[in-house]
């Protein structure tokens, strides 16, 4: 049976040429970073390297990356990192109701510690309207978190524009790029932003290595307290072989930059007219202009998400669904909820992601088989166009 | 899959029971799509016995198995029988649901009372199984959208 | 020219089978382990295998272990989230002096965050007094974390003895047992410990993975927000490689236990009485009784560290060093300070480690050029045993 | 090695000018083995001119690196053209220094002023660039360990 993974966006299979530049780094050049002797410079040097590497795809600086392990982590050290260093200033944060629970769930735990949370609407399309961030910001902001790319709709914000009103308020501005990474041209210095979170799993490198970009001299607490690494504030054994590895996703992801983001686009184009052109009451969820070139959300009506997502699994494909039957905390999508989707179709939602190695006999299989999945389950459903919700 | 076991997997690909019957003796709705499950059971009864049962459901993997085991559990049974039957034999019929799961088999068991308090309205019957069941009542507590029990 | 590692408590090698086990969850089986199709619940069952066995390595139930990004990360979490978890029943914490910086420098942190840390004093082969923790409990306080194997001088504390003190008082009992993992053996429940961390890449596992065992009803805060990982409790998609490594190291490390601790204490105990009968004027740092099997810390006299140090790594020889000349903070080893070494001898300690993979002739080649590198360094010192310091 | 550049390592490997002089001119210490580091410096002179130097060290790499890069610069010289050697010109002369181990160079020239000084003692000399300089003044400030200068 053909396997379909269309889930690009949860994460991506490390790509060859990024195994073979990890290998040698797990039982021969072991050394600690940290060590005095060759063994350990050597470490120390492939590190410089990969940290050079990651930069570059973001345009930063390099001593202003400092590598974490995971995208959650870079959003936890931004937001309470900020928090945490600038309270004499303000106790003020601002972010949206669409950001990944790793800035959501930060911002909720200072909220318990005497800090105040402004949650940003976005409109119907997943975007955050400047004036908004405009009249949030009062005496007592200390920090915007916006994410630039969001997860699960895919809605590309505009940074650089909400940079400059942060930055006319003198306020510290940070952006979750996990999802931008590779899927969108970033120049930090061009957004302008102070801290920018990303991960190493979504551009094809290693799960568990991810990177907080911190601008020079934005005054920032240490979140992970212990040995010198990092420039002494990011404590804890270098994950020597997922830097590596995301320093050569970086790379690739430099290199492969176009091509990815135009092969991708069209796939996704062309999946979205497919289904639009071969199942009725459908719809797309955020923006069309402003979006991830990979991602289609697309909700289905009258039927549910995770039913959706089994059978096509048995199918061997791989989507992921905003439906609350689906999640930990059984609550539907945040984010769909935000945009303001009624909730019995957020459970209709499904995400496809799309990534490099997808093909268009991929997209074929795909759409065939959703064709099948869709009229299955709304055979069986209780609801219906003729019914109603 | 991993998260369901094989008999909900084989219930949920292969789903007993589909449809809506034609002039149903009863017919009964629980849940709401708003909650992410809806389940509509219809039946045919003769003589205290249930002949014939349907279901049509919006609904989870799970929602789905457990409209298919448990219209095959009341199909042959004394209405009483079936009102006795509780969403742990459901859970037991399917060979157990992962925890978060464990509201659709409620539903499945609220979805048949339902069907057979219709058959009771319409046929002015009283089933001591049915006290305390008042659909309607159930559906505003739907709206907090239950997920355990 | 040889090559002798003899740093195995600052790392080790990813051991052949450990990186067999972890390669196919690269590319292929790279689901990410929170989705619901078969690709997801593959890793999630992956997962599900390696904490069964590193738990079984510590004794401890799977539910109470919980993969961190490093060892450091399991210190941090386990003082800050208790600390916080029991602000409203006290705020002082009780620890040693000869910690590693992941516990002094999160101790730190809290100090300057309204906590009372009381850092205990140790013997002069740096073991706690049993009486000094007794003595310093009072009813504020909620945490004492004590580490199990140091990581400089190698000396075990009687940890079940200690946490027998705690209990009595109702205070929760955290333990670093990086470098006790796999060269002692542990048992949690029958330490009685609270808490415990460890990490990975000290037993030939990958960097950037460690736990931290929680016993079941331990009331701890969370350390890193965001999804609902590891039973929700620590957020961030999972280093699933990393876990799988850790857990192949852990059930390797299970099986060889014995045979490791019997060889390598041998062929530390011979190294130790080569050094001692070869050269003059150096001394045995920590306890002879209760050390790490892999570790002999040892000053020589009248010359310094970082030195003999380079002077091995020429010679293709690994070694670390408490000198201050060494440390990125350029203070000399904090270990050996509270152990009452003085410290003009503290920047001629050298920490040798033995492994695994170590051999009888790697020894032979080692004590060869010690022997050399020693005497050259003394015919330059400025100091000598004539002279006097 | 990573940490130190060719030149540096190539001083340490093979350091020149090893040892004490008999009946030195000049003799003086600097540093302290508490923090680490004491370099001796002995020194020849001959009509106001450095004939030879020697050094001994206790301390790290590039410690004696700077030492045998420093008694290197000074032979050959004159007094006032030793004295004028800053800690900047040995670590060009090394091809620098990580910014950590800048204090080496420091004592290095230290080192060769309190041999100058102990010169000038014995021989009732002035030196307009020992002006300020005290050997014993600066033991006192060895006890904080300096590290950067
Ligand atoms: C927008 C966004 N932020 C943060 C994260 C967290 O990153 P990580 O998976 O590396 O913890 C993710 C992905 O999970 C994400 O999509
Ligand atoms: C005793 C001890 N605790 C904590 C750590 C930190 O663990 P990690 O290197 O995984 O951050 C180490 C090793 O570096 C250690 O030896």
């Amino acid at each position: 049976m053909r396997q379909v993974y269309l889930d690009y966006a949860a994460t991506t299979p490390v790509k060859e040429e990024v195994l073979k530049e990890m290998i040698p780094f797990f039982s021969e050049n072991f050394g600690n970073p940290s060590s005095l002797y060759t063994k350990g410079s050597a470490s120390k040097e492939a590190i410089m390297i990969a940290r050079r590497k990651v930069s570059s795809l973001i345009g930063a600086d390099e001593n202003e990356l400092f590598f974490t392990s995971s995208g959650t982590e870079a959003d936890d050290w931004a937001i309470i990192g900020i928090a945490d260093a600038l309270k004499s200033k303000g106790n003020h944060i601002i972010t949206t109701g669409i950001e990944h629970h790793a800035v959501l769930h930060s911002c909720e735990y200072l909220a318990k510690n005497g800090y105040e949370i402004t949650f940003l609407p976005v409109d119907k399309e997943g975007r955050v309207r400047a004036e908004d961030l405009e009249n949030a910001i009062t005496d007592k902001t200390i920090l915007v978190s916006i994410m630039y790319v969001n997860n699960e709709v895919g809605t590309i914000q505009d940074i650089k524009e909400l940079c400059r009103i942060t930055k006319s308020k003198n306020v510290v501005f940070h952006t979750d790029a996990v999802q931008a990474l590779g899927n969108v041209k970033i120049n930090v210095k061009e957004l302008g932003v102070d801290l920018m979170s990303i991960s190493g799993h979504k551009i094809y490198g290693p799960k568990g290595i991810g990177a907080l970009y911190i601008k020079r001299g934005t005054k920032i607490s240490d979140f992970m307290h212990g040995g010198a690494q990092e420039n002494k504030k990011r404590a804890g054994t270098e994950n020597l072989t997922g830097i590596v590895g995301f320093g050569k996703a970086a790379e690739l992801a430099e290199l492969n930059s176009e091509n990815h983001i135009t092969k991708v686009t069209e796939l996704r184009n062309y999946f979205i007219d497919q289904v639009f052109e071969k199942i009725d009451d459908v719809f797309l969820n955020g923006s069309r202009e402003f979006r991830h070139p990979g991602n289609a959300n697309i909700t289905f009506e009258f039927i549910e998400g995770e039913a959706m997502l089994l059978y096509l699994d048995l199918l061997g494909i791989s989507v992921s669904t905003g439906s609350a039957c689906s999640s930990a905390s059984l609550t539907p999508s945040h984010v769909l909820t935000c945009l303001g989707v009624p909730v019995e179709k957020i459970h209709g939602s499904l995400r496809f992601t799309i990534g490099d190695p997808t093909t268009k006999e991929d997209i074929d299989y795909v759409i065939e088989k959703l064709v099948e999945v869709v009229a299955k389950l709304r055979a069986i459903s209780s609801v219906s166009k003729a019914k109603g919700w | 899959m991993g998260m369901y076991n094989d008999k909900v997997m084989d219930h949920f690909m292969n789903p007993h029971n589909i449809g809506e019957l034609e002039n149903p003796d009863g017919i009964g709705t629980y849940g709401s799509p708003v909650c992410g499950d809806m389940m509509q059971i219809s039946i045919r009864v003769q003589d205290e016995i249930i002949t014939d049962a349907k279901f049509k459901t919006f609904g989870c993997g799970s929602a789905i198995a457990s409209s298919s085991v448990a219209t095959d559990m009341i199909i042959g049974k004394t209405i009483d029988q079936a009102l006795a039957i509780t969403n742990k034999q459901i859970i037991d019929e399917l060979g157990g649901l992962p925890a978060v799961k464990i509201h659709c088999s409620v539903l499945a068991d609220h979805a048949i009372k339902a069907a057979i308090y219709d058959f009771a309205q319409k046929n002015g019957k009283i089933y001591a199984g049915l006290e305390g069941f008042d659909p309607n009542e159930d559906d505003e507590e739907n709206d907090t959208c239950d997920t355990e029990e």
